[in-house]
């Protein structure tokens, strides 16, 4: 019978270095079939395998509609993520997923879309982008607000020209300015972009992802400026070991992360407890 | 896929048999012809269930084992796959033999029901599968319950009504033998038995009854979700984040308990391995630390209340049921002796 | 690559967990295909100069001179790993601490003019440290997966936990709850297998604290077992006395 | 005036630290130290105050090469001064477990400690390169006497169920059974390590020593019997303190052992084939006939003790196991004040321990003697006598024979805990 916990053997193609601590991979399926067959919505994440190292969750970060080359973008945090910066174009790997939900983009009547991203939480957000370019006529106003600690840390900066061409508004912000580098946008922290943003609650969606704590804040202001915890969509993160409901390692009160998630309706967080969050959420 | 294991079918009658305690041996031998017998066995002052090499080792008037039969279905230690230099991956050949649990008391067949919940839904887990397909459960209804049972708050004991492929009952001078399944009438089918006799079923309603009388422990489900959530800061909780040890006892021995943490074993050519997963516990401080240290339950309190609230709130929205059966195992095995069923009855001032 | 270069250092200790290497036996051979035990005195009479890349040292430090050499290993190591429970915490010849340094000399010489002896702490009192492999003796099976895992580059997998978990995962009796024996499983750190209960003998805390450990807790019960404090300081001041969880549950009653 | 100097800053190869230093001047020894600057780690103090139930688990952290040996020292001087009269089960239980570590302990010094010097390698591991299979069978007979530790004992370094009136826990039949295979096998690989032993040639060293061993009407004495010697001494373990002394030499900083009345003395291996070659397993005792050096007092051919011993042990643990069904049978005592003694046999030699209880069976006073301690005086009388017929060698030459007359003691410098630290300087 099919084996959840079997990963595919999959290629590194490319690798593109970001930041100092983060790098996006190109991965193709090495049997044919699998990469074939391979699909993923924005907001869904693969199972990575080192072999011998271990096995982490990592959101694809690729468009939806290239499926058979698809990215990572990858912090190199701890032991899979680290080993994995010293790999070469060549090396392989474990995957398996994808897995959880998505981001509600096909769910949703969505008119207008609110993209609100700190540090590498722009990585699960980057496909709902690619997406929304490829569809854009049926989407209305369309703005990203993304904040880096730093200008060298933002990442797919070569990618902004593009965005904004396909009428999307990107604000961007950091948290600080390291002597001797260019930088001439704002300073501050993601929510100091509230005051220059231009959407409104009306016939919004908002997506955000990146650190909790900063989330909680997004939360907080968005819920200050009018807008509906029904309206907004955040991304969470636990610990996992199987990213198939079976570990038990992501629960959040009733809710397993992997599979009720990692997309969590803001409305749907706030039945829980706070504490059951653990984080910094609500 | 939908598992259904030993559900009640419609099949033809008789579905009693009179068991004689004399024929208990020669039963147990029979049946170990094709099966793998397991049951519970004296180990120190206490049992476990274990592969039985002879009939005689079995103890049915055991109370409750250390570890439940969850063991061999969802293996302390299992391997998931070997993967080799080339990165080849070989899956590690799931088990086949079939085998019977002897002997497996009422609250322990409700926990594999659960955990066939959980582990059969979306995404199966082929190893538990592989494991559970060929596992018949011969049970045994409780006559006495244990000093820390309270399955009969549950419902979950001491009389079993579902999910066996064969039920026995002890009626002193031998079993009332029922068929569950038609798997379960094919063991029966190995020994030349008489049916029941009709008073069987009385005799039956007896023991159990008498059973009944004797549990000292008991847990008031009555809106248990709602209790809990009312009652989420209370000082009861603060005095069990200084009580409890995080010693992660309560859920090792916990029938219902799933978590699992992987690890890959690496050899020394630093190619070839395996990757392993092994029982875990939310009572644990690293269950839910994530990379760079940041911890979502790091308080004690947090993990005593993830581990029962998931019994008692959240298995009702996650499987359809709740996650304790009242086998008391958690209590029993707890040095501090807390205990799940006080704490509830102490949130509800009673 | 070249192989990585291993120091074994020997403080005041009995030189089992240095054994414990040699103890490899089925795959020692295949272990010094992998890394170079470039000194190692107990194994070889010539030993290479430093630097090396992992030294590996055994034993508490109890005097000026062990302090010495313990700072030069640090120098000339690149991690610097506490092999045992001795390294970790001071380990057994910790006990002499809590009692008056004199009156424990004396006992043993007569002359003490040439007795140098200092408060037994582990390694990391006296410079830092990069692993802890803990145990008296260590455990080969966390020793190997140490060496493995530098070798790769990442952290490797040592449980943090208690023994209570290795303890159910062999489904031993529990001597605490039914044998009514006094064990500190519950508060000292796994990775050992559960070797003692699982031979009937109570966890005496080799391995020192764990993550989470609540001695205090532990403390009470113990006292409500009918112990007297003075037993209770003895079980918590032993392999690792010295450690803040210890103390704490040595002076919980 | 010709002034040569040996000086070995690690005396490597050995159990612990230990330095050498011998200075000659006119070709006479004008200065020898054996220098011990392992610190000392207590445990006669610190075991005062501790409970009795403890010590077994404390002492056995003396020594990780022979931690059984001082659990079962330290369990039967606890039992005599409780008044313990254990099973025949338990007194076999530990001869296993003594002579298991007997054959890891023998194998290790034999082939890791001791044959690369006659073989003229710097390690076994440098040895291992072109004897690969010698090294391998050593690390397989190693694997065999730590596994049979671990099977009596629960681990190889400081074993866990040994215990005061029995064991925590015993073995069963089926697995002893299973190790007597193995041993019935690795008997080949004792008869080849006392072929290889006893193949190489020996410096002469001859000096009047006197030996001393346990000794027993029965078998060959391990874990009890009276303390004999080449020269009389013939006294029960109650008596070992009115006989043996220790001394504070002026040359040295360290205690020696001595036998009121007369001297120095060796423990050990060879001690113990010369005085009681006759109770060897009869395969054991014939070779060691046949050889024919025994008795000798050489301690050049201590090697060759320790591989006739590594036979004797394998035949009597098969003895041993071939009677064994273990059960628990722990016996029943109560705790009281008393004093009690015993010396074994460790691998290096005669071990003493002893305690005074109060009567909750704390620990009031530890002696504890270990074979190296009493071995220590003799090692600087042997090198007296031996270094200055080698002076005239190479000094690294001379350096490396000098080493190897300490190494025949296999000595365990840790353990010796009657050592006085030395001030050091170390270059
Ligand atoms: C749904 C989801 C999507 C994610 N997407 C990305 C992404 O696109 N890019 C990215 O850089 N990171 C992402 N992360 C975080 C990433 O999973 C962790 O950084 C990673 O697991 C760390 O593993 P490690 O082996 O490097 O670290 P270690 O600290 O060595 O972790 C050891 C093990 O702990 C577990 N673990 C540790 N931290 C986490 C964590 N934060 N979440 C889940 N399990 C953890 C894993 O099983 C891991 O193998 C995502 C996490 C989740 C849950
Ligand atoms: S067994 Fe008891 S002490 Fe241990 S984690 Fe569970 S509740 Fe806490
Ligand atoms: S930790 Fe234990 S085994 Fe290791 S050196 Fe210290 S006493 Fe010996
Ligand atoms: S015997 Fe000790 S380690 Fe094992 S479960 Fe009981 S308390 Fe924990």
């Amino acid at each position: 019978m099919f084996n959840p916990f079997k990963p595919e053997r999959a290629i590194i193609k490319d690798i593109i270095k970001e930041t100092t601590d983060t790098t996006t991979y190109t991965f193709s399926f090495l049997d044919e079939g699998v990469r074939r067959e391979f699909r993923f919505r924005p907001g869904q994440f693969n199972m990575l395998t080192i072999f011998g190292i271990g096995e982490a969750p990592i959101s694809i970060s690729s468009n939806p509609a290239e499926p058979e080359t698809f990215q990572h973008t990858v912090r190199h945090v701890g032991n899979v993520t680290k080993f994995l910066s010293k790999m070469q174009p060549g090396d392989i790997v474990g995957i398996r997923g994808p897995y959880g939900t998505g981001w509600p983009l096909d769910v949703l009547p969505i008119k207008n879309l609110l993209i609100i991203a700190g540090g590498i939480g722009l990585a699960p957000l980057r496909p709902v982008i690619h997406e929304v370019i490829d569809r854009r006529p049926e989407f209305g106003q369309v703005e990203v607000l993304y904040g880096a600690r730093t200008p060298a840390e933002l990442l797919y900066p070569a990618e902004y020209e593009a965005w904004r061409q396909a009428g999307i508004s990107l604000l961007l912000t950091v948290d600080a300015v390291p002597s001797g580098t260019a930088w001439e946008g704002q300073v501050g922290v993601v929510t100091d972009l509230f005051r220059q943003m231009s959407s409104r609650p009306g016939e919004t969606a908002v997506f955000t992802c990146g650190p909790e704590i900063m989330m909680s804040y997004v939360v907080k202001g968005l819920l200050a400026r009018g807008f509906k915890p029904e309206q907004i969509y955040v991304s969470l993160e636990r610990r996992m070991n199987c990213g198939v409901k079976k570990c038990g390692k992501c629960q959040i009160g009733p809710k397993f992360v992997c599979r009720d998630g990692p997309v969590f309706a803001y409305a749907e967080l706030l039945t829980l407890p706070e504490e059951v969050l653990g984080g910094a959420v609500r | 896929m939908s598992v259904a294991y030993a559900r009640q079918e419609e099949w033809s009658i008789p579905q009693l048999y009179h068991l004689p305690a004399a024929k208990l041996d020669p039963f147990l031998n029979k049946l170990k012809e094709n099966y793998t017998l397991i049951g519970p066995v004296v180990k120190g002052k206490e049992f476990v269930f274990a592969p039985l090499s002879d009939p005689g080792e079995l103890s049915l008037h055991y109370q409750t084992t250390l570890l439940p039969p969850k063991k061999v279905l969802h293996l302390p230690f299992e391997v998931l796959f070997s993967f080799h230099e080339d990165q080849q991956i070989i899956e590690t050949a799931q088990e086949q033999q079939q085998q019977i649990i002897f002997g497996i008391h009422p609250c322990d067949v409700h926990a594999i029901a659960i955990l066939d919940k959980a582990y059969t839904a979306e995404y199966p887990d082929p190893y538990y599968i592989a494991k559970r397909r060929n596992t018949l459960l011969v049970a045994l209804n409780c006559s006495e319950p244990g000093e820390n049972c309270f399955c009969q708050s549950l419902g979950t004991g001491p009389e079993l009504k579902d999910g066996y492929d064969l039920l026995l009952t002890d009626l002193g001078n031998g079993y009332l033998l029922e068929v569950g399944s038609p798997r379960g009438r094919e063991l029966v089918q190995v020994m030349d038995l008489a049916p029941a006799p009709r008073v069987a079923m009385v005799e039956k309603q007896k023991v159990l009854d008498n059973a009944r009388r004797k549990f000292q422990k008991k847990l008031n489900t009555q809106d248990l979700p709602g209790i809990l959530e009312e009652n989420f800061r209370q000082p009861i909780w603060e005095e069990l984040m200084h009580e409890c040890l995080a010693c992660g006892s309560c859920t090792m021995v916990c029938p219902t308990c799933f978590c699992y943490n992987v690890v890959d074993k690496i050899d020394l050519n630093l190619k070839s391995g395996k990757r392993q997963r092994e029982w875990d516990s939310c009572m644990l401080l690293e269950y839910a630390q994530v990379a760079l240290g940041h911890n979502f339950r790091k308080d004690r309190d947090a993990r005593v209340k993830q581990r029962i609230y998931h019994k008692l709130v959240y298995y009702e929205p996650q499987f359809g049921t709740l996650g304790c059966v009242g086998c008391g195992r958690c209590i029993h095995t707890c040095v501090k002796k807390i205990d799940i069923t006080d704490v509830i009855s102490r949130l509800r001032g009673e | 690559m070249s192989k990585p270069r291993v120091a074994v250092y020997k403080m005041s200790s009995c030189a089992g967990c240095q054994l414990e290497i040699i103890n490899l036996e089925p795959i020692l051979l295949d272990l010094l295909g992998a890394v170079d035990l470039s000194y190692f005195v107990m194994a070889r009479r010539e030993n290479e100069p430093g630097p090396y890349d992992i030294g590996l040292v055994e034993g508490a430090i109890t005097c000026g001179e062990e302090i010495e050499r313990l700072k030069k290993a640090r120098q000339e190591c690149h991690l610097l790993v506490a092999l045992g429970s001795c390294a970790c915490y001071g380990g057994l010849p910790s006990i002499k601490n809590w009692q008056p340094q004199r009156v424990v000399e004396n006992r043993v010489y007569d002359n003490l003019a040439a007795i140098h002896s200092t408060t037994a702490y582990g390694i990391d009192y006296y410079v830092p440290v990069d692993a802890y492999l803990k145990g008296c003796p260590v455990s080969r099976e966390e020793l190997l997966d140490f060496i493995k895992s530098t070798l790769l580059g990442v952290r490797p997998y040592l449980r943090p936990h208690s023994v209570c978990v290795e303890c159910k995962l062999h489904e031993n009796v529990c001597l605490f709850v039914t044998e009514k024996a006094i064990c500190l499983g519950p508060v000292t750190t796994a990775g050992c297998g559960a070797l003692c209960p699982s031979r009937g003998k109570p966890c005496d805390g080799c391995r020192g604290p764990a993550n989470d450990a609540n001695a205090v807790s532990l403390a009470r019960t113990m006292a409500a077992y009918g112990l007297h404090s003075q037993d209770i300081v003895r079980y918590f001041r032993k392999f690792a006395g010295m450690t803040s969880e210890f103390s704490k549950g040595a002076e919980a009653v | 005036m010709t002034e040569k100097a040996i000086q070995v800053d690690y005396i490597a190869r050995v159990e612990g630290e230990g330095a050498l230093k011998i200075k000659v001047k006119d070709g006479n020894i004008s200065e020898l130290q054996l220098r011990i600057f392992e610190p000392p780690r207590f445990f006669q103090g610190f075991l005062v105050g501790r409970r009795y139930d403890e010590v077994p688990g404390i002492v056995s952290r003396i020594c990780g090469i022979c931690p059984a040996s001082h659990q079962i020292t330290a369990i039967q001087a606890l039992e005599d001064a409780l008044g313990i009269e254990v099973s025949q089960q338990t007194r076999d239980l530990r001869l296993l477990l003594a002579l298991s570590q007997w054959i890891q302990s023998h194998t290790l010094h034999i082939y890791f400690l001791a044959l690369p010097d006659f073989l003229g390698y710097e390690s076994a591991i440098a040895m291992a390169k072109d004897h690969l299979a010698t090294v391998q069978r050593a690390l397989e007979l190693k694997r065999l006497g730590n596994d049979l530790t671990m099977l009596v004992g629960g681990r190889e370094v400081h074993p866990v169920t040994p215990a005061v009136g029995g064991f925590t826990s015993v073995p069963g039949r089926q697995e002893l059974q299973a190790i007597g295979e193995r041993l019935a096998v690795a008997r080949a690989d004792a008869l080849a390590t006392i072929d290889l032993v006893a193949s190489l040639s020996v410096p002469s060293l001859e000096r009047d020593t006197e030996h001393v061993a346990l000794s027993s009407t029965g078998d060959y004495a391990v874990n009890g019997g009276r303390l004999v010697s080449t020269k009389g001494l013939n006294i029960p373990a109650w008596q070992y303190r009115s006989h043996i002394k220790e001394r504070h030499l002026e040359h040295s900083n360290a205690l020696h052992s001595y036998i009121e009345g007369r001297s120095s003395f060796l423990v050990g291996p060879l001690a113990r084939v010369n005085l009681n070659l006759d109770k060897l397993t009869p395969a054991a005792r014939k070779i060691a006939r046949e050889i024919g050096v025994f008795p000798t007092s050489n301690p050049f051919y201590s090697a060759l003790a320790r591989s006739i011993e590594l036979l004797h042990s394998i035949d009597a643990c098969l003895a041993l196991i071939d009677g064994l069904d273990p059960r628990p049978d722990n016996v029943p005592y109560t705790v009281q004040a008393g004093q009690g003694f015993a010396i074994t046999e460790a691998p290096r030699g005669v071990l003493y321990h002893s305690y005074r209880l109060n009567n909750q069976g704390l620990i009031e006073e530890a002696d504890i003697v270990t074979p190296t301690a009493h071995n220590v005086a003799s090692m600087e009388e042997d090198l007296r006598v031996f270094a200055p017929g080698v002076l005239d060698l190479p000094l690294e030459e001379a350096t490396l024979k000098c080493e190897m007359v300490i190494r025949n003691y296999d000595p365990c410098i840790s353990c010796s805990i009657h050592f006085l630290r030395l001030e050091i300087e170390r270059e």
